[in-house]
């Protein structure tokens, strides 16, 4: 009995995404080596995210997964971020 | 009546397995997710000292850490393609090549840390506490954070090669290979935590 | 569904055998119900050592000075006390044996989603337990650092640190593979025709009590993992002199222990959801908000931890933030409540000892739970903190609270799970007594609080006695209480009365099975109602 | 109303009755709903039960009104504690440092007490400082505490209104004698305190090296030199002396020298003196460095 749902993802899709992380390294790498102060972890986490994104979407599949677990995943990192910056509420005004 | 008793014998449930493989992959994000808040506060607080300190580290040998686990992602993620097209050998090619890129980054790593252990610099070391505050945090961070970041790789491993056998007996096939697609979302795990390690720490100014 | 001839008979999950007999029978069992009961006597068994050590400690409060203790003995003791009463006892406590046992039949299903999981999470839960009871007898002393272990203290002292905050690492882990075997569960495996939305109310509070244990373990993982290295390398995280940081410690550990404490109490909340409409024969007034205010409680309780910290040198940014998340975080209990007293309006209220200890639930919740305001208040906060107010507050909510819930979810059950009954005049003595020992023994450390007197102290200014005898008076009384209900109901459980199958009249799923159920919980495919708690 | 004892007293309590209050209505509410229910709608008087269909206007109402009732309990609680954090500038400044199980107040000029002498209706604010791990400053009569945290500035302040002496606690746990630490707070005329703040002596230099190491690390918390008794071991006559050890299960006896000084400073597990438990102290290996341990040993031997 089959009992799989996961989509087919083509080797030629995967190759793809793998060069636009590659792509997206080495502008993170090029970043940093430019002095943009202090924009520069917001550049270099940006493009992380985009890149975990990527990998989540794609290799992950999770593209093709259902709308729950797309939002559970989000709301996961969302209540990270929210602890993160809950935490710097004491931090930053010390 | 009785065909159904059988049924739930043999009960099995992808959706439910999978489910149950991304709430685990929830748990280890927010395992992170801990040291990341570390990470964050004490970054805050010494800024320069961090970024001093992130020079010690080499951004090549990072770069191909980076290159190497993106790229065994992708293989991974064939993996199950080939899985899923019924291409057994194709599958145990591509499982071989992401076992072997993650010897290859954990080769990289013994390399990075020995390094770092021949200057003196590992916890508990003479040197370490000689250091201010700002860089002796960013060298425990280091070495806390990429030590158990090796330690789920190993664990990824160890997750791989039971797959790899598995499909070589035919256990895991095209009608059932759940047990590689968790497998790999694990393996996909540790390329993400890898993913945001390697800017925060190699790549600070 | 053709009539086969080979009908399963029906055998009791109690007779039933497996591959194995006897004693393996149990520990190497997948049956939820069976890991149920497991939990149950594994808990009750540390409650006992637990509450033995609590008794320990009101003997030495009697009088000021050494009275039967040394000081670092009493420290160990408070310790081991706090380790097992809420790792071992509570966060597992109701999700763990009463969500094992009846989440599966309430939702219509056979078992969890993963059936040897569960065993695993037993057995990690009984190794983990072993290690906090081996850091007891381990060469360097037990350890004394508060079940809170705060840095730098726990990364100074010379004893057992490592192997207790080990243990708790390891129990977590097994809270964790819980609330994820529930989720998928709930998720995965209700039975047709049954929605999130007529789902049973006890199901729902386990939904959200898992999600918690699942999303905030990990941080304390992770935390206690630091500790140790800090203490085995050398590694500075919390310690400043290792140039680390006392108050990240105690931001992590909040983080986690917050949300732990509605792990605790969403459970009983759930448990008090489903007896209170049996005994009023009504459906539960406000279906939705009861359900919702469970996930409002466990979200909204993700961001409040400070309210542990205002007087640790917090920002006065994050001191207000924190108390005003404290403050919306108690509307949603206090939406349960006055649902669940709605609910007896117009009822037809049947008084027996499940619904008494319900009764009395409520009345002890809303003392702890006001309480709880006190604490969250940052003016009164300065004033009560760690004086032996909060202790007040938290033994009222969690033993009040989540310990009596836990004693009327077995006067509920028993009968469903041992297919037997207790003797009802007996459960009610036991529980007046209880009632009276429980309120002396605490409510007198409210008051010696609210005066200064400091917690964790193992003398204290003669000022204070008199309230402390009373309380340890109260203690004494409790534990006889206690020692009654237990005679009861093991007694009820071995040689009680048959009992039916639905004793209680009750309308959710788990009355429609024979009375004690078999191993697979439904022969044919339950039936669900539109609305779980219709009593046409 | 409330007592004059600090300036904080007012805030405080009124917060404490007003929260009180509105917990005791709801207590006293609801309880007397639900014996009225049980009463009123017991089974034994017959009357079946009646199913009620929700009502959103009063759910509403029973979210909206504890809503209103805890912003309002917030705002009062936030309204008595922000003046603690608001020092006026003319307040005199006192330091605080807590180590192991006791407090010592330095006051303008290196000069230390015991216990914390402030004068009668003058701002005083006090710079809490610890030596070792976290510390409480509690003063429950003025409504005051904030925690000691080592390498970290936390402050309290207050102004007091009554003469007399008020306790002080140490909250946060820290230890053996976690519950010994305390202290008090003696508020007299001014006039009187500064005849006292005069007559204070300035702390005195130390001398010996070897004690400055004592002292910084905390060893004085549990070790005394003067030959009493304390958690620990006295260090008076230490050196040379032969006492009862028990090194892994077995009890022997041996005679103090540099080694074994040593081996209890870096391993104190190892050998437990008779009579003292295991774990007490903690190992200061990698903390104590051995050029201060040798001027530890020779302090000792001075100490006869
Ligand atoms: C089951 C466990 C449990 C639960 C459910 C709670 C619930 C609450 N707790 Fe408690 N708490 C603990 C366990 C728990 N607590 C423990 C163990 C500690 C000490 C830890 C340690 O330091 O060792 C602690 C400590 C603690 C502190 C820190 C004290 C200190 O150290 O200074 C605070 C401060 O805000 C607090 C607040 C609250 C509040 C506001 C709630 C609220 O959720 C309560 C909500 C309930 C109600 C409000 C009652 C019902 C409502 C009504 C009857 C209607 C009337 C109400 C209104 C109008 C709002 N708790
Ligand atoms: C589930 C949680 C729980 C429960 C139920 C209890 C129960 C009790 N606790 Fe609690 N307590 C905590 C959780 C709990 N505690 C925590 C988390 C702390 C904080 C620790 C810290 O500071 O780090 C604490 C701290 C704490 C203190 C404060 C220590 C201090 O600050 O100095 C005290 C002091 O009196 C105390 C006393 C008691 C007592 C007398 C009981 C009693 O209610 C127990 C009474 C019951 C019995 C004694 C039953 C005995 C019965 C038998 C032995 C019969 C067996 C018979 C058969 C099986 C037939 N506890
Ligand atoms: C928390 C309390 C505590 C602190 C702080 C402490 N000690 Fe101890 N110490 C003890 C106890 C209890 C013993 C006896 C048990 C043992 O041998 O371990 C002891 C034993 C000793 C001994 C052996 C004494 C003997 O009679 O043989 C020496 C030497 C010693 N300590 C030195 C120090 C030094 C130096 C420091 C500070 C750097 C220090 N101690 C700090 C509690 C403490
Ligand atoms: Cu100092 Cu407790
Ligand atoms: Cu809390």
């Amino acid at each position: 009995m089959a009992n799989n749902t996961t989509h087919t993802i083509e080797y030629r899709t995967l190759s793809k995404i793998l060069l636009v992380l590659l792509f997206l390294t080495f502008v993170t790498i090029g970043v940093t080596s430019f002095h943009l102060g202090p924009f520069t972890v917001t550049v270099a986490l940006l493009i992380a995210g985009l890149k975990s994104f990527l990998v989540l979407s794609n290799f992950m599949h999770l593209k093709y997964e259902s709308l729950l677990l797309r939002i559970l995943v989000a709301m996961v990192f969302v209540l990270f971020v929210v602890i993160v910056l809950i935490t710097f509420i004491d931090y930053a005004y010390r | 009546m009785s065909e159904k008793a059988i049924h739930v014998e043999e009960h099995r449930d992808d959706e439910a397995s999978k489910l149950g493989m991304w709430l685990f992959i929830f748990t280890e994000l927010l395992l992170f997710g801990g040291l990341f808040l570390v990470y964050s506060i004490f970054r805050a607080q010494y800024p320069t000292e961090f970024h001093q300190s992130s020079l010690e580290l080499s951004v090549t040998i990072g770069a191909i850490n980076t290159v190497v686990l993106l790229f065994s992602s992708m293989t991974v993620a064939m993996a199950l393609t080939a899985i899923q097209k019924n291409d057994q050998k194709r599958a145990l090619i591509f499982i071989g090549i992401t076992l072997f890129c993650a010897a290859a980054f954990l080769f990289n790593k013994y390399f990075e840390w020995g390094h770092k252990i021949e200057h003196g610099l590992y916890p508990g070391s003479d040197l370490m506490p000689l250091l201010d505050r700002g860089h002796l945090l960013y060298f425990s961070l280091y070495f806390f954070m990429t030590g158990l970041h090796a330690l789920h790789i190993i664990i990824g491993m160890t997750l791989l090669i039971v797959c790899y056998f598995k499909v070589k007996s035919k256990n895991i096939n095209d009608h059932d290979y759940v047990l590689l697609e968790n497998g790999a979302l694990y393996w996909h795990l540790v390329d993400l935590i890898w993913i945001f390690l390697f800017p925060l720490m190699y790549l600070i100014s | 569904m053709s009539n086969s001839t080979e009908k399963i008979e029906y055998v009791s999950y109690l007779d039933y055998q497996g591959k194995y007999k006897g004693f393996l029978s149990w520990i190497m069992a997948t049956d939820h119900k069976r890991i149920g009961l497991l939990y149950m006597y594994s808990i009750m068994t540390f409650f006992f050592i637990g509450a033995f050590f609590g008794l320990l400690m009101k003997i030495e409060m009697l009088s000021p000075g050494e009275t039967i203790m040394k000081p670092q003995t009493y420290n160990g003791v408070f310790t081991l006390h706090g380790i097992l009463m809420i790792f071992m006892v509570v966060i597992p406590g109701l999700s763990a044996v009463f969500g094992n046992f009846f989440l599966p039949i309430l939702i219509g299903a056979k078992d969890v989603a993963f059936p040897k999981l569960n065993r695993f999470s037993w057995w990690i839960f009984i190794v983990g337990s072993i290690m906090a009871v081996a850091s007891q007898l381990l060469k360097d002393g037990p350890p004394d650092t508060g079940w809170t272990f705060y840095a730098p203290y726990s990364s100074q002292t010379g004893t057992n640190v490592i192997m207790a905050t080990a243990a708790a690492f390891v129990l977590g882990f097994s809270s964790i593979l819980t609330g994820l075997n529930f989720i998928v569960t709930i998720h995965q495996m209700r039975a047709p025709g049954m929605r999130f939305f007529n789902m049973p109310l006890f199901p729902w509070a386990l939904y959200a009590t898992a999600w918690i244990q699942l999303l905030a373990t990990p941080i304390i993982g992770i935390t206690l993992l630091m500790l140790i290295a800090e203490r085995m390398f050398q590694i500075g995280f919390f310690d400043p002199a290792l140039g680390g940081d006392p108050l990240l410690f105690q931001h992590l550990f909040w983080i986690y222990s917050h949300p732990a404490v509605y792990v605790m109490m969403l459970p009983a909340m759930g448990v008090i959801t489903e007896i209170i409409p049996t005994f009023c024969q009504r459906q539960i007034y406000g279906y939705k908000a009861v359900a919702i205010s469970s996930l409002a409680i466990a979200g909204v309780g993700f961001l409040v931890w400070g309210h542990h910290m205002y007087t640790s040198g917090m920002s006065d940014q994050a001191r207000w933030f924190f108390s005003l998340l404290t403050f919306i975080v108690a509307v949603p209990s206090a939406i349960k409540v006055f649902n669940w007293i709605t609910t007896m309006y117009n009822g037809s209220i049947d008084v027996k000892p499940p619904f008494l200890y319900a009764l009395a639930f409520i009345f002890l919740f809303i003392i702890g739970g006001t309480t709880g305001l006190l604490l969250g208040s940052v003016a009164t906060n300065v004033q009560v903190h760690d004086t032996s107010f909060v202790v007040a507050h938290f033994h009222y909510i969690i033993f009040g609270g989540m310990g009596f819930a836990f004693f009327a979810a077995i006067h509920y059950w028993l009968p469903k799970m041992y297919g037997r009954m207790y003797n009802f005049k007996i459960a009610n003595i036991a529980l007046v007594i209880n009632f009276i020992g429980f309120n002396l023994l605490y409510f007198p450390q409210f008051i010696i609080g609210v005066e200064g007197m400091p917690r964790r102290y193992f003398d204290y200014p003669a000022q204070f006695q008199p309230m402390q005898v009373i309380s340890s008076i109260g203690g004494f009384i409790l534990v006889a209480g206690l020692i009654l209900m237990v005679f009861n109901l093991v007694k009820g459980a071995k040689s009680g009365p048959v009992a039916p199958s639905n004793p209680w009249n009750g309308s959710t799923l788990e009355w429609t099975l024979p009375a004690t159920p078999s191993l697979e919980n439904f022969d044919e495919e339950p039936v669900i109602k539109e609305n779980p708690y219709d009593y046409k | 109303m409330f007592s004059n004892a600090s300036n904080f007293v007012n805030g405080v309590d009124s917060a404490f009755l007003i929260i009180t209050g509105i917990s005791v209505f709801f207590l006293v509410a609801l309880t007397a709903a639900m014996i009225y229910f049980v009463v009123k709608y017991n089974r034994k008087k017959g009357k079946p039960a009646v199913q009620i269909k929700d009502n959103s206007l009063l759910e509403i109402t029973w979210i909206v009104i504890p809503m209103l009732l805890v912003l309002y309990m917030f705002y009062i609680g936030w309204e008595g504690f922000l003046p603690m954090r608001e020092v006026p500038k003319d307040a005199i400044e006192i330091t605080a440092v807590g180590s192991m199980w006791k407090y010592e107040f330095i006051y303008p000029g290196n000069k230390s007490s015991d216990t914390l002498m402030v004068p009668l209706n003058k701002a005083v604010k006090v710079n809490l400082a610890s030596k070792d791990v976290l510390h409480g400053f509690s003063v429950p009569g003025f409504r005051i505490k904030e925690d000691m945290v080592p390498q970290k500035n936390n402050y309290s302040w207050f102004t007091a209104g009554e003469l007399g002496d008020f306790d002080v606690y140490c909250t946060v746990y820290c230890g053996v004698s976690h519950s010994y630490m305390n202290s008090i707070i003696r508020v007299v005329t001014p006039a009187d305190y500064d005849k006292w703040l005069k007559a204070l002596p300035v702390k005195k230099a130390d001398n010996s090296l070897g004690l400055k190491v004592l002292e910084k690390n905390g060893c004085i918390a549990c070790h005394t030199l003067d030959g009493t008794k304390s958690v620990g071991p006295t260090f008076k006559g230490l050196h040379g002396a032969t006492i009862d050890v028990t090194t892994a299960g077995a009890n022997r006896k041996l005679t103090v020298d540099d080694a074994y000084l040593e081996s209890s400073i870096t391993d104190p597990n190892k050998d437990i003196v008779t009579g003292y438990p295991p774990g007490v102290m903690k190992s200061y290996k990698g903390i104590i460095k051995d050029k201060d341990i040798k001027l530890i040993n020779e302090y000792l031997k001075t100490l006869k």
